[in-house]
């Protein structure tokens, strides 16, 4: 029983995060945005340069190797700085994906930065970026499918968050069945839990840094000839924010590290707790951000927006906030509770 | 009490409905905060509700009204919210700046302004904030120089609603130049396009401009552009946000024809329909219900002789609070669907939830935030100590 | 159309509340729940001389002949007052339900201060004050009853509120049939409705109540040198409360002014809002009475307690919560809604 | 992160399991509140517990405890829990003082008063708060003289918790008389018998007297009954509410395992339990997990060598939150019956629902306000502004 985030953990987390910090500025959002895009093609060959995109990948297929709640930590970090690039997505499913069915050539040139494959899933149905991708990764409720780009028909679905450009996928003749039946369907519920878990990671990296700012913001303006962060309305908004991601953290790190075993349904219900706490801390904190910021978060003056638009994007993929509070209800009704079924695994 | 309309409330009600059944454009009007062209389009509806004489059906005849009373005025905006006709914009006007002018204009002024504001002729924005004065409205900066029989303006104004298309705008400015906080204002109108005037748009968190900042530099206007005395802008100003969080700002019905649109969603899932999201649709039902029984009562009571005060503050956090729990839930509803905008191909009922949404965020913060309209509550209504 | 209390309405409140004021303060309800009982014969005779317990008797039948709307006021300053007699189901329920079914002795007896009929319902089973009543007036669900209180079986079911002496009533060989079938159905449900309105009224009191007390206490108490109702969270908790009662009180007044035809689906409608909004406001209002009281609030030094131990009980009687929000979701599926629709009345 | 127990962490479960299931009462306890005899009970079982050497598994075998780690002693927790093993009478001892004297204490008083409160000998009331010094613990008043080798105290003491039966007490009096707000407060141990005390019931909520008023009148104890140096006794005092509010004051287990029978007063609803009941049952039973998560966390990084901060603060506002709202849906679930008493005949379900709801209003008010919390969070986690 040791529920630390080990050195090795935190250094991956803290290299990211100052990769992120040079090179992911709300700044640079706003110019990315600006011209209609939603990747930066030097910022994801960084990325690539640090293996970041293979790190679930075994390091036999030339990826990182590492687990999920290796990787959490940079995952948290990813959605505080809104990364418009799938790092999440092909790092956490597409890429082990191509890896187990076998597909080395395409996940070599993903790895290599030498092709980008988009994602769409039941819970995720539309894939971001399809249009500058050079593939579809397909998951149906029962059916894999890799679709080459020129194959697929694309519909734009114009969305809230500028940097996020979505379109529904239909596959060609030429995609490719990955998988079918039990495979199909195994290979899609994974997918479904480590979505859910990434985006709860994104959202908390969300709510904290929406906090940041707002105490920031809070510190520099002055109304009636005080900061407004001396007003003890706003201290305990963002106090109660605090509250929430501070119980919100424990159980994402927990969900992380069970997550090797998505089929087991204690994963399954601390994930679901995740997604649901996680993005409660978002959403009340990002409202709670832009109340702090007055009509300057109103505005696409200050950065607010970016993160209540992201939220609100993250809050419905990959399950519904009604979806995992059932899921977590239906655990209560069939597992074992009490205090001795906390760390309980399956098996 | 008597909560049944009489034989005439009816027939008016049945006229409005054929009038607006008959008019309302049948496509909604593109939106007046996001090109000329909608704002334009919504200054034509503004033109023809006034030939119906729909402009402000509880001013007189005189200025463009027809003399109703408040229950009557109630009954107009439930069959003009129900018929989904147009959003009012010209609403800075009809429902803050009228008012004011009905009680503290000269006569001059009633006349030269309020049928040019029925008709939409002016179409009005408001100019009261400044950066460095937004929650606290007393450190306004901006100057308005007497000079002969002019005012000379100057000052930097940010959250000017309207103010990137509309034609006047009535602003807050310091005519005592030694003055501070509250004392020394004065309440003068200016025209938008007057020399010296500035603006600059705001892009607000949906994309669109529904506020400006304005730059005015040495901009002149006649001194009979004053509203009330030299002196009197922190009281009028005072009165005016009276009428914003009162009565007038937000529409009861404006809720209801949302939880219809909302239960109608909500019914489009069947039983899909989650139990929780149901007991949360019925619970933003019976906030638009609570928020309309209250304004009736409200109207009543003012017909009866009575006075706004500061409970006024109560509508404020109660319809800001209920218009955000109302479209998240729709956004709840609506699952994946909710980040897309309503032209996506993909999302056939997203309707404006997502745009409702977004615009619901401030509802807490304009025309006083949640938290000073608590100050409210506590000091001027409960009687808690100021410090 | 006038949303407005009359005259004569506010007299008769405006005097029950003197009256309360007068004879009904804390500290008399202290001494009584030392005595072990919850009624105060006294005070009980002056009520009677009022004619407030047959305030809904016709006057033909001695009574005063008000509606609903005519005494929601005094029905509020009931609750504000904490008023432990039976005042609000006798003049309700119990002497209409008499005077329908012909019990015109009872009847007579009971306006007379010379008999108490203690009530039981489905909504309400435990009878208030059963062991001191000379009958008790029984709603089954498909029969009324009354029982000499000589014939009844009554158990004494301990409650949390030291003001209500409750007891499960089985009614013995002597008990009168008043009604059964469908008449019973009627009488039984207009009971419930008008048993909702009357605790959404005395929510609505206590709720004030808890407010103007907790106001009192926080300008009188300092801590750091101030009166800590200068402190901005306390401030802002207690404004919210005060929302919650503003927004309650004209629903409850529109039930009230609706409450003739209790049959009208949407009067029950919105008797079930009112219950929902009055008991939350209650319920939020108390818990905001003992954080505003500290320690205090947590003793029975304060008053604070009564409040949330009454709220307590008329939370759940004449219908949960649940059960009125279940009934107000089912006229948004079944009823016309819109704007036109505030003030409908079927038929 | 590695989340599962060692086979030795399994087995130590399993001690505990065995012991409790041995040694539990099958019937619970009498209230230690409420009376005498529920007190004395009390005292018996914590002596008996030593017996099993389970008074504090974490304190050095030397005070009657086994040197085991923070995990251990979380086990240790869930499995008394767990057993539904009786409440801990001497917890103002064993989780505030106890932890205090060991971080403060001299050798000397170490032995003299740890093994004492291992068995249950010295049961302990603590004795901070005044009628002036509420959450403004600075504004003690209650006086300490040092008159040769003894303390003279006097003062009025309120919400002293346990102290109607309790023998000993922990009290914050001003040793310099001339001193202002924390300074010159020393932390003093007196016997709760000794001359001059005069101890008054408080009636709480549910009638049960877990407070009492003390009256201490030229109450004198030998000057070593001092804890630290004299005028520390805010700084202790501060060290002390860190434990309350951190790792001890609520362990997890106990709202896992209300959370069990939460569950199962829902399940015993079968298909009449309400959706949105339901929904509540799972949020309670998250909000008890996720605090235990945290509270697991938290141990790891405290034996990895952290220490507790201003987060601390983060777990009094969540746990006392949990607590009312468990309870809360607890209430709604039974309905009508939930205003009676566990031992009304119609209520056999109601268990202890209606008390534990009563006791959860104190937890946002107890151990520093959740308003003084917040303002702990905001000025010392998130450095937000004081003034």
């Amino acid at each position: 029983m040791q529920f630390v985030i080990t050195e090795e953990q935190q250094m991956m987390t803290d290299m990211v995060r100052e990769f992120l910090a040079a090179n992911c500025t709300t700044a640079e959002l706003r110019a990315l945005a600006e011209t209609g895009k939603s990747h930066d093609a030097a910022r994801w060959s960084a990325m690539v340069e640090l293996g970041l995109p293979g790190a679930l990948v075994g390091e036999e297929a030339g990826g990182l190797g590492l687990a999920p709640q290796d990787v959490i930590g940079l995952v948290t970090a990813a959605g505080a700085a809104l990364l418009p690039e799938p790092l999440i997505e092909t790092m956490g499913i597409t890429l082990p994906a191509l890896d187990q069915f076998g597909e080395a050539a395409l996940l070599a040139q993903v790895m290599a930065g030498e092709a980008q494959v988009a994602l769409s899933h039941p819970a995720a149905p539309f894939a971001e970026g399809a249009d500058s991708a050079d593939a579809i990764l397909i998951f149906e409720v029962d059916r894999v499918l890799l679709c080459p780009a020129g194959s697929a028909t694309i519909t734009p679905q114009p969305g809230v968050d500028p940097l996020r450009r979505l379109f529904a996928v239909t596959p060609g003749p030429d995609a490719q069945i990955l998988a079918e039946g039990e495979a199909a369907r195994a290979a899609t519920d994974h997918a479904q839990e480590i979505g859910a878990l990434f985006a709860a990671a994104q959202m908390l990296g969300i709510a904290q840094r929406a906090i940041d700012i707002s105490v920031a913001y809070a510190g520099e303006r002055t109304q009636f000839g005080k900061p407004i962060g001396s007003y003890q309305a706003l201290k305990h908004h963002l106090a109660s924010a605090q509250v929430a991601v501070e119980f919100a953290r424990p159980v994402l790190q927990a969900a992380s590290a069970m997550a090797a075993s998505t089929q087991d349904a204690y994963t399954r219900a601390r994930i679901s707790h995740a997604k649901y706490v996680c993005g409660r801390a978002a959403e009340t904190t990002a409202q709670t951000a832009i109340q702090v910021h007055g009509g300057m978060g109103y505005s696409q003056e200050a950065d607010v927006h970016f993160y209540i638009k992201r939220t609100l994007s993250l809050r419905n993929l990959w399950g519904t906030e009604t979806l995992h509070r059932n899921r977590y209800a239906a655990r209560l009704e069939t597992l074992a509770i009490g205090p001795d079924t906390l760390f309980n695994q399956e098996g | 009490m008597e909560l049944t309309y009489t034989d005439a409330q009816r027939a008016f009600r049945d006229e409005v409905r054929s009038w607006m059944r008959d008019n309302v454009p049948a496509t909604p009007l593109p939106s007046f905060d996001a090109s000329r062209e909608g704002f334009e389009a919504h200054r034509a509806w503004e033109a023809k509700l006034n030939e119906g004489r729909w402009g402000m059906v509880t001013w007189p005849d005189a200025y463009g009204g027809r003399g109703l009373d408040l229950i009557r005025w109630l009954i107009f905006e439930e069959e003009y919210y129900g018929a989904r006709a147009p959003l009012r914009v010209n609403q800075n006007g009809i429902f803050l700046l009228g008012p004011t002018l009905m009680e503290f204009g000269t006569e001059q002024q009633k006349a030269r302004y309020l049928p040019r504001m029925a008709t939409g002729e002016e179409i009005w924005a408001q100019a009261w904030s400044e950066p460095q004065a937004g929650s606290d409205l007393a450190a306004v900066r901006a100057k308005a120089r007497r000079e002969g029989d002019e005012y000379v303006l100057s000052g930097h104004k940010i959250w000017s609603s309207r103010a990137v298309y509309a034609d006047m705008a009535f602003g807050l400015f310091r005519t005592d130049p030694d003055s501070e906080r509250h004392h020394g204002l004065s309440l003068i109108l200016f025209p938008l396009d007057a020399p010296g005037v500035t603006r600059q748009a705001i892009h607000q968190i949906n994309g669109e401009h529904g506020f400006a900042e304005l730059f005015l530099d040495e901009v002149r206007v006649p001194a009979e552009n004053i509203l009330g005395a030299e002196g009197q802008g922190w009281k009028i100003c005072m009165a005016t946000a009276g009428f914003e969080r009162g009565l007038m700002l937000r529409s009861p019905a404006r809720y209801q024809v949302a939880v219809r649109a909302l239960v109608a969603l909500a019914q489009s899932r069947g039983d899909d329909l989650d139990p929780v999201l149901r007991a949360r649709v019925a619970e933003a039902a019976m906030g638009a219900e609570a928020y309309a029984l209250s304004i009736y009562s409200t109207a009543s009571r003012l017909m009866a002789g009575g006075r706004i005060g500061a409970e006024a503050s109560t509508n404020k956090i109660f319809w800001s609070e209920l218009d955000i729990a109302l479209h998240r839930t729709a956004l709840d509803i609506l699952g994946d669907r909710a980040e897309l905008h309503p032209g996506a191909s993909a999302a056939p009922d997203a309707g404006n939830w997502l745009d409702g949404y977004l615009f619901s965020l401030a509802g807490p913060i304009y025309a006083g935030t949640n938290e000073i309209q608590r100050n409210i509550i506590a000091e001027r209504m409960l009687g808690m100590p100021r410090k």
